[in-house]
C-alpha cells in the first residue's frame, strides 16, 4: 500500500474537480492507501462550515467528514481561506487543518504519488 | 518516467501533450476530458487521440454523468473505474499531471 | 410591454456552475415582476459547445448526487420555456437529434427546438438583453 | 444618464473579472449613472464578511463599500450563498442584499445596458 | 444591433465571434483579452483581429497591469480607459456579450 | 536526499489565483522540513502560455493593489531559486528576451534561466513529483 496525496485548488461549486478528488481519495482510502487532501486557492471554500444542502450544488461536507473516518488527512491552505474571510475556528469545518502551503509540499514530497489538480 | 495524464476538458492545452515525453505515457480523460473519447467533431476523432504510443482511459463515472454510455466510447480507449484509475495511478505511472 | 432576455448558453455542463445558472437565471424572470411593474420573458439558446447540455440520460444524481442539467431542462421544457439549440452546433459535433433532453415524461407538450443559427441570431436582434453563460 | 446592471459569476479571487466589475461600476458611477451590481455563483464569494487583506489576493471589501456611498446596489444571490455557507447576517458584508435571481433579472430588464459576466 | 463584445482570454471562444452580426461590432479587449493586442504568435496578429467591419478596443490599465504599453499595441487598435469604455458602453452599444 | 518538486507554470498571469500560488508553494518548500525530516528542493519551470508571467514592467500594484507576478518572481530570483522559461515558447510569443523579469534591482545574482524545452523535460524526469499549474 502506498502514499497518495492530492492537491486541489478548485472551487467547491464549478468545475467539479472537488467532486472527482473527494471521490478518488474515498476511493484510494477503501484500498488501504495513506491519502492526505490539500485545499488551496479557491478550494478553500470547500472548508467552509454551514453550506446548505441543494441538489443543485456539490455538497461535500459529510464526504470529507467521511474521508476523514477512514484516516484521509484534510487541510487547507491558511492564507487562502484568510483572504476570503474563512477563518480556523468560526468559519472552518471541524477535522479540517488550516495550515501553510509547507504542509502541503512536505507531504507531497513524502508520497509515493502526487495529483496535483492546479486549476479553476 | 512513467507519465499519467489527466484531461478534464474540452478544449484547451493539447500542445502541451504531445510535447511531454516518457518511457510510457497514459492519458486520462476525466470530467469534460470524456467528450475526446465521445464526440466526433466534423466526424474526426479528436485531435488528442492521434498519439499512437499512448494509452488512452475515459472514466465511466464521468461518461454517465454527461449522458454516454460505454458503447458511444471509441475502441481504441480503455472504459476505467475509479477503482481501476487508483490501481493504475498507484500501481504503473510514476508521476502525474493534470493539464 | 414585455421584456425580454436571451440567455445563451455557450460552454458545456459540469465544467462549470454558469450553464446551470442560466436555467435557473432564465426560470427567475417567471417571478421578477415582484420587483418591477412588468413582465419578463426569457428564451433560453445552446450555441457552440454549449449544445451539450441537451444530451439526455445524464446520470449526474446518481453518481454525484446532483440534479442534472438535463433535469433542469426538462422541468423548464414542461413550463413552456422557449429553448432553442443550434442545429449547426449538434451537427458539428456528430450529435442525432434523437440523442437530445425530451420533456414528455414530465408532460411537456414541446421538446427542443432545433434551429438554424441564424434563426439564434434573429433572437439577440428582438431581445432587449443579452447574457452569454 | 442611464442605468447599467453588470452581473458578475466569477470568484473573488482569481480571474480579476470581479476587479473590473468593481472599477467599471465605480468609473460608471461617478459620471453619474446608476449602477446596479449582481453577484452570482462563485462572485458570492466577494459578499463574505471577514476577508484578510493581503496584497497578494483580490480585496475588495473597501471598494464594494465605496461603490455603495456612490449610490450603487450590490446583491448577492441568495442560493448561491447558501450552498457555499455564506449566510444572511452572520456571513455577509452589511449593505449588500442576500436576494434571489428575479431581482437581477428584474434590474436587467429595466436598464439601459446589462454587462453579463457569465464566466468563472 | 449594436452589439459590444468582450474578450478576456488569450484562448477560446473564436468561433462565436465571427458568427456574431450586427450594424455595428466593437470588440473590447480587457484582462487577457490585452495579448490579443499585443502578441504575435508565429509573427502573426492574433485571429480575432482579422475581421475588417469591427472596431477593436483594449483596455489600457490592463495592459499595464500584464507590462505593455500604449506603443506596443497594433496600429488598429484603439487604447480606451475605463472612462472611455464606460462611454462607449453607455452611447454607443446597446446589448453587449461576454465571451 | 533531498526531494524535488517541479512546479510548471503552462497557464498566464492574472486569469487565474494559480500561477501565483505555484510561486508562493515553490517558496514553501524551504520551511517544509518543519513537518519532515528532509529538505525539499523546488523548482519552477515557465512553459506554455505560461511564460506571459515573466514579461517585466506589471503594474498591477498600481492599478488594481495587488502584488504583481514579476515583484514575486524577483523576490525568488534573489533567493536563488531556480527558475526556468521555455525558449520556444517565448520565441512563438515573439518576446525578446530583454523583456523579461530581471531580479538584478533586488541584488539577484542570476535572472531567469531561458532554456530549450527539452531541459525542461529533463528536470520533469528527474524531479521526485510534478506539480501543474
Amino acid at each position: 500500500m502506498g502514499t497518495l496525496t492530492i492537491g486541489v485548488f478548485s472551487s467547491l461549486i464549478g468545475s467539479m474537480n472537488l467532486d472527482f478528488a473527494v471521490k478518488l481519495a474515498e476511493t484510494a482510502a477503501d484500498k488501504g492507501h495513506n491519502v492526505n487532501l490539500w485545499l488551496s486557492g479557491n478550494a478553500t471554500t470547500a472548508a467552509k462550515k454551514g453550506q446548505k444542502e441543494y441538489k443543485d450544488y456539490s455538497y461535500l461536507i459529510k464526504k470529507i467528514s467521511g474521508l476523514q473516518k477512514k484516516g484521509v488527512q484534510v487541510a487547507a491552505c491558511e492564507a487562502c481561506s484568510e483572504a476570503r474571510g474563512i477563518h480556523a475556528g468560526e468559519d472552518i469545518i471541524e477535522g479540517i487543518t488550516s495550515i501553510g502551503m509547507d504542509w502541503y509540499v512536505a507531504k507531497a514530497a513524502k508520497s509515493d504519488r502526487v495529483l496535483h489538480i492546479g486549476v479553476e | 518516467m512513467k507519465l499519467g495524464i489527466f484531461y478534464s476538458d474540452l478544449r484547451g492545452n493539447h500542445d502541451m501533450l504531445f510535447r511531454l515525453k516518457g518511457e510510457k505515457i497514459g492519458v486520462f480523460l476525466v470530467g469534460n476530458g470524456i467528450y475526446h473519447a465521445t464526440i466526433k467533431e466534423k466526424g474526426e476523432p479528436s485531435p488528442i487521440l492521434q498519439k499512437k504510443e499512448i494509452d488512452y482511459y475515459v472514466l465511466s463515472e464521468d461518461l454517465s454523468t454527461r449522458g454516454f454510455s460505454t458503447d458511444e466510447v471509441d475502441s481504441d480507449i480503455k472504459v476505467i473505474t475509479y477503482s481501476d484509475l487508483t490501481d493504475l495511478i498507484m500501481n504503473d505511472y510514476d508521476k502525474l499531471a493534470w493539464l | 410591454m414585455s421584456n425580454n432576455i436571451l440567455f445563451v448558453v455557450q460552454r458545456p455542463p459540469y465544467k462549470s456552475e454558469n450553464p446551470k445558472l442560466a436555467i435557473t437565471h432564465a426560470m427567475s424572470c417567471y417571478t421578477a415582476d415582484i420587483h418591477i411593474d412588468e413582465p419578463v420573458e426569457p428564451t433560453l439558446a445552446y450555441v457552440g459547445d454549449g449544445v451539450l447540455n441537451c444530451i439526455r440520460d445524464q446520470r449526474s444524481q446518481d453518481i454525484y448526487g446532483l440534479i442534472s442539467t438535463e433535469q433542469h431542462i426538462k422541468v423548464q421544457l414542461s413550463g413552456d420555456m422557449k429553448i432553442l439549440v443550434c442545429k449547426e452546433d449538434i451537427e458539428r459535433l456528430g450529435i442525432k437529434e434523437e440523442r437530445l433532453v425530451d420533456g414528455k415524461d414530465l408532460g411537456a407538450e414541446a421538446g427542443l427546438n432545433v434551429v438554424p443559427f441564424k434563426e439564434i441570431l434573429k433572437e439577440m436582434e428582438i431581445c432587449d438583453h443579452l447574457m452569454f453563460f
